[in-house]
């Protein structure tokens, strides 16, 4: 309130730190961390393996505190888990007990907000229509992952959480299911942070993007591209543009001199 | 052949290999059995064991057909099988549904942990045959006391795995629970209930056999009806072929109930070693 | 028993008239499955057939040990129990169960004996001296094992004593794990056949340690409802009759009460001493309600045992043991039958 | 705070509030006892019940003091406690490797669950009061025959958890060991049994219940020293303040031993719930 | 031993078909899947997801038997699972009882072969010498996966079986690995077979390419680059000529024509 700032910040995270204790050994996993993220931003979040950027998700998720600094939501302190922001995990943890459709339909129900025409809509839309009565456990690993993304897509949180989401999708399944992310994102402006390794997919979706170091991870760049904003599910055409390239040449040579 | 059966158990294969397979193992057990009859029959006929330390199988299917056309002491093999179960079955339907709500409850919240867990530990320690006196002190010794004494056995195992139940329940699950909009309620009810299953039917079937197994010592005192009765009564009369018997019986129907479980098991936990 | 409340509530000291409209719905009796006189009247249903006409049910439940019975009477479970033996009656008096004894049918006979193994080489009881004697502790052969040692200048010390329930007592006797054993039938009869009889409950009871078992009531129902108690001893006088007139159709009775064939039922009959109401009401047993018996004596020296032996914790006067024999029902009785 | 207590649980959180949450349960803990304690002592001081169906915490305390200094009948209490845990743990530890290691074979392979699971199935719903009997005629009134009561009663719960245990471990594990070469034998000792293994300390939970619950009947027949022939031998001179310490020692004793594998647990087992 | 061919003939499928059969519900995976695979060929398959990758290579490992038709190994039926066919699963199943370095030894301690310095070589190799002594569940999604691999190589077995091994990696990593893989590969001219979703590394690894259909999957196309050959750690100039670029239009091509 004290600050007069017009556009609203969403997330705030100042001087976070986070330090994994096990045994004696202490592993200092995030250092540092400032990250100011306004609402209708479309972050993606780049590093080299093992840097944090998991552990950055779930830290504004509210699955884990910081050590040390502070993690707000809204000029508030984060505070626990919220189904506003919406996660999916890394490694898809689906109920085995119920069907990809009941899966999907979770969050709706838990929320009292039955509607099985979205949960259908979704299961559509990330084809997995024809095996809505299957189980998880009946399912190949790309689709478990899409089963996870609908789930939380179904949910409509105000924030979108995504660890990975496309890591294992076949080209066209990836490139359907980024067209669908924008399109969401363009409809209802949700801020969505994103984590991917890959850079042109980072780049054709993110409003910013900010690449990590090495454990213990910091933030050592932010950018600012454009492109998400001239793509359509027809014309990607930007992809080829100079501009693009050199924002491609950049990040990648930030991350390989990481090492 | 040697790499294929050993992994048999775990890997999907055709049908017709698994019905084949599955007939080998009925096979075993028929011969277990068949094994085990065979010794007893051996034992007794030629006159290793007396008669009285062990009835020969004959006897034994004597008074079987006895005890089933006239009944045992004024009440035939129907009532006291039908008196038992219905002791049996209160007290453990009793216990299965407190001991599973109330072990999830404390495996999921300390503060209700902290209340109930020392005092199942601590209760859980007493042997029944020690405070049955009590609880013939405080509830008679009609049915009531002897339906509190099965439940009081059937109780802590099933606490006790349903709280294992969801200490192993993965973090994962409960988190994308909470993420996805559940309250704590609706996590516990659609989360950590199913995922705990597992551990609930482990329980379901311990918990049968302390029920079980507390059967005799619950009807001992002041019983004129019941397996358990039978059982102690004939002992007090030497009938050891009765005692066999009653056994046997025992034996038979503790199978049932357990298939029974089995077969539920399997219908409600399919996802079982794979999540 | 729950009180049917019709009209006022009796006073404490009711007469036959006021009692006849205070009746309780059930008489709850407890028993023993063995050979006495309250079997003959459960079998012939003699009870049911006088309580019935009053509205009373009556509901017979049994034990396997005294104890058990000490715990149901004290939880008013069961208003009156038949045939408990001395110990658990000690014990009860020391512990203040309030029950009172009002039958003393039976004194322990032949019915319970000390045994050897035959080639033991044990001939006298001085011989036990080391050996392992099983007995069921606090039932009347405990007490009447302690009283064959002590009148034969041993301890409970000298002996290894096993305790053991009474089938349990043939499974070690036949593998040789016990070299003795005080127990009862029919248990007893099965190690007779390959042991020999060093003592029996009929010698003790000669040498001043007699052994008996009693009818107690609830003394809450003893008060509230005598006829019921009454009406119970005239079943209990007429179940004596008819094995002294005629032992066969009593034995028929045993026999299909406990499942045993009728000679041996027969047989065991004749290991117990039968009491009259009058033999009760003498001197050596019960007395009469200005001049209690014997028997107070004799609990007291039972109850003085299990305290010596660290069961119990107190030794109590004599007037304690009297207090909880109560002739007067039997008085009753048999002053109406007399008048 | 609301939704951050909820997850408490599952969710590793800084020191220093972990610390101060586990106090709060310490409190509730020990509240609980109190007022058990408080409650006891109010229904008996105000002569709500007789001294006879319930000692007031007075009596008790005293006869527990009379016990520790002169002993119960001849042996000191701590003899008592010794000669239990003797049989107790023999029994105990006996039916711990056993039940583990046949209930983890037949849970991985069908021939040999065929052969143990049909027996154990049915002698686990033999009431231990039923056939101590028959273990007398075998193996006579010492401790022997109490230690098999004990181990039996030990048994049947350690199996059907282990057993349960392999049926529950992942698909991926098993493939995954024999496709680096493990062969039978080690992918037994070196997946299966770790794997199991939280499932096993359930058992080894439930099978403690199990065999302590079993220590009374065990000690009823020819004892003259154990906890559970403390407790049966006053419960028959009606000492109910003796019956009453003997239950609190008993809870007190089972408490610790509970904790131990609890705490055993922990070490062991610190994946719980993360794979 | 009838024919008389003279390359090595490792693997052979013929008619292959495979049906997942759940409560009524059957699924059919593989339809007619021929394949052969001769010693030291590096095989790389490529379809949209759900296809059928996943099941072609748990039925040439072993894990699951064809519903139909023969899978041979070496010339005689597949018969159960074997350490010369060594797998990287989809979705890492370390050990969690077990350090990193002890879930890396465990092949060679199973076949009594027990060589620390060799898991040390393959830990440094991958970057987890740091994470040794760490809980499987105390490391990230990507450092799992490596593990994952790691815990193969060190068994050396004759054929490797790999399923989307690197989808879980950052770009430089990535590269790191798949150079790793391609100088093992030439050093012991093993025989691998490796699914991916991303064309360019199928295109760099591979000099068997095939690309498979959608669900029931059969093999459409089978493409022999030999791009893997000139590269070297130093130098991928080759993924920027032009035969490379129309190699990957020809795949992507054949991908997304799928739907
Ligand atoms: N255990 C199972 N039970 C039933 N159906 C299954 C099972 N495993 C896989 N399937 C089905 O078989 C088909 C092929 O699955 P598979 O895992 O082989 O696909 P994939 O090509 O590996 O896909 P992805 O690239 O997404 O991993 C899918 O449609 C899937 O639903
Ligand atoms: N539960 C845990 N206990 C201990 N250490 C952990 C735990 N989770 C993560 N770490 C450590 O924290 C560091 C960061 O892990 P994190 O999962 O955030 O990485 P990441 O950037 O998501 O990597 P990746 O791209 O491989 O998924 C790693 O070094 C990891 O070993
Ligand atoms: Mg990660
Ligand atoms: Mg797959």
């Amino acid at each position: 309130m004290v600050n007069l700032e017009v556009k609203a910040k969403v997330l705030e995270l100042k001087d976070i730190q986070l330090t994994y204790g096990t045994k004696g050994r202490d592993v200092l996993a995030l250092q540092n961390v400032n990250l100011d993220i306004e609402e209708g931003e479309f972050v993606s979040i780049l590093g080299p393996s093992g840097c944090g950027k998991s552990t950055l998700l779930k830290i504004i998720a509210g699955f884990i505190e910081p050590t040390d600094g502070s993690a707000q939501i809204d000029g508030s302190e984060i505070n626990g888990i919220d189904w506003n922001r919406g996660v999916v995990f890394q490694q898809p943890a689906l109920y085995p007990w119920l069907t990809v459709e009941q899966n999907v339909h979770f969050g709706l129900k838990m929320r009292k907000k039955e509607d099985k025409e979205t949960v259908r809509y979704f299961l559509d839309k990330i084809g997995l229509s024809q095996f809505m009565k299957s189980k998880p456990y009946e399912l190949s690993g790309g689709m478990k992952q899409r089963a996870a993304i609908a789930r939380v897509l179904v949910n409509n949180p105000r924030v979108l959480l995504m660890d990975e989401p496309f890591s294992a999708l076949d080209a066209l399944t990836r490139e359907q299911m980024q067209n669908l992310l924008r399109d969401i994102w363009r409809e209802t402006k949700k801020t969505i942070i994103f984590i991917t390794h890959d850079v042109d997919e980072a780049l054709l979706l993110a409003t910013k993007v900010i690449v990590m170091s090495r454990r213990p991870g910091r933030i050592v760049k932010e950018l600012l591209p454009t492109f998400t904003n001239h793509i359509t599910a027809e014309d990607n055409s930007v992809r080829f543009t100079k501009e693009f390239q050199e924002y491609r040449e950049e990040i990648l040579h930030l991350i390989n001199s990481q090492s | 052949m040697e790499k294929k059966k050993l992994v048999n158990d775990k890997i999907p294969r055709k049908k017709k290999k698994r019905h084949k397979v599955w007939n080998i193992e009925t096979l075993i057990t028929i011969s277990t059995f068949t094994f085990i009859l065979l010794a007893w029959f051996v034992l007794t006929e030629l006159e290793f064991v007396s008669s009285l330390i062990m009835p020969s199988p004959a006897t034994v299917l004597q008074s079987f057909q006895e005890v089933i056309t006239t009944g045992y002491k004024g009440n035939s093999l129907w009532v006291h099988i039908l008196d038992s179960m219905t002791r049996l079955l209160t007290g453990y339907f009793l216990a299965a549904v407190l001991g599973i709500l109330l072990g999830l409850a404390s495996g999921y919240n300390r503060k209700i942990r902290a209340v109930f867990d020392p005092i199942v530990e601590f209760y859980q320690s007493l042997p029944p045959l020690a405070y049955y006196t009590v609880l013939i002190i405080w509830f008679g010794i009609g049915d009531l006391s002897k339906v509190v004494l099965l439940f009081l056995a059937a109780f802590a195992p099933m606490f006790i795995a349903s709280m294992s139940g969801v200490k192993n329940v993965k973090t994962e699950y409960i988190q994308g629970a909470y993420n996805l909009g559940a309250n704590k309620w609706q996590t516990f009810f659609y989360i950590i209930f199913p995922a705990s299953l597992p551990y609930i039917f482990t329980g379901l079937r311990t918990s049968m056999v302390a029920s079980y197994g507390t059967l005799v010592a619950a009807e001992m005192v002041a019983g004129v009806s019941g397996l358990g009765w039978m059982v102690i009564d004939a002992s007090r009369f030497m009938r050891s072929d009765i005692i066999f018997m009653g056994l046997i019986v025992m034996g038979i129907i503790s199978i049932i109930l357990d298939r029974l479980l089995r077969f539920a098991e399997g219908k409600i936990v399919p996802w079982k070693g794979k999540d | 028993g729950n009180a049917k409340s019709t009209g006022t509530a009796g006073s404490e000291s009711a007469s036959d008239a006021e009692s006849e409209q205070d009746l309780p719905e059930v008489l709850n009796i407890g028993y023993f499955e063995y050979i006495d006189d309250s079997l003959i009247v459960k079998q012939q249903g003699w009870l049911e057939e006088e309580l019935n006409q009053l509205g009373v049910e009556v509901n017979w439940i049994s034990f396997q040990t005294g104890r058990d019975a000490n715990n149901a009477l004290l939880s008013k479970a069961i208003d009156i129990q038949i045939g408990i033996g001395d110990p658990p009656v000690s014990i009860a008096v020391e512990s203040k169960t309030p029950y009172e004894i009002f039958w003393a049918g039976q004194t322990v006979g032949e019915a319970e004996a000390l045994v050897t193994k035959k080639d033991s080489g044990i001939d006298r009881i001085e011989d036990l001296k080391g050996k392992r004697v099983a007995t069921t502790i606090a039932s009347t052969s405990h007490y009447s094992l302690l009283s064959a040692l002590q009148l034969n200048g041993l301890t409970e010390a000298d002996v290894q004593i096993v305790d053991l329930t009474a089938p349990d007592i043939l499974s070690a006797w036949q593998r040789g794990d016990i070299d003795a054993a005080y127990t009862w039938d029919p248990i007893l009869t099965e190690i007779l056949k390959d042991g020999t009889r060093l003592i029996s409950s009929a010698d003790l009871a000669e040498q001043r340690h007699p052994t008996g078992t009693y009818g107690v009531v609830h003394t809450e129902f003893g008060e509230k409802y005598p006829k019921i108690v009454e009406l119970y001893i005239k079943q209990l006088i007429r179940a004596q009759q008819l094995y002294t007139e005629n032992p066969d159709e009593a034995a028929k009775l045993w026999a299909e009460g406990l499942h045993i064939s009728e000679e041996e039922a027969a047989k065991q009959a004749k290991g117990s001493i039968w009491l009259t109401p009058e033999q009760q009401l003498s001197k050596d047993f019960l007395g009469t309600s200005g001049n209690i018996g014997n028997t107070a004596e004799s609990l007291k020296k039972i109850g003085d045992f299990l305290v010596d032996q660290k069961s119990l914790t107190t030794k109590l006067e004599v007037s304690s043991y009297e207090a909880i024999i109560n002739p007067v029902y039997l008085e009753n009785v048999v002053n109406k039958t007399n008048n």
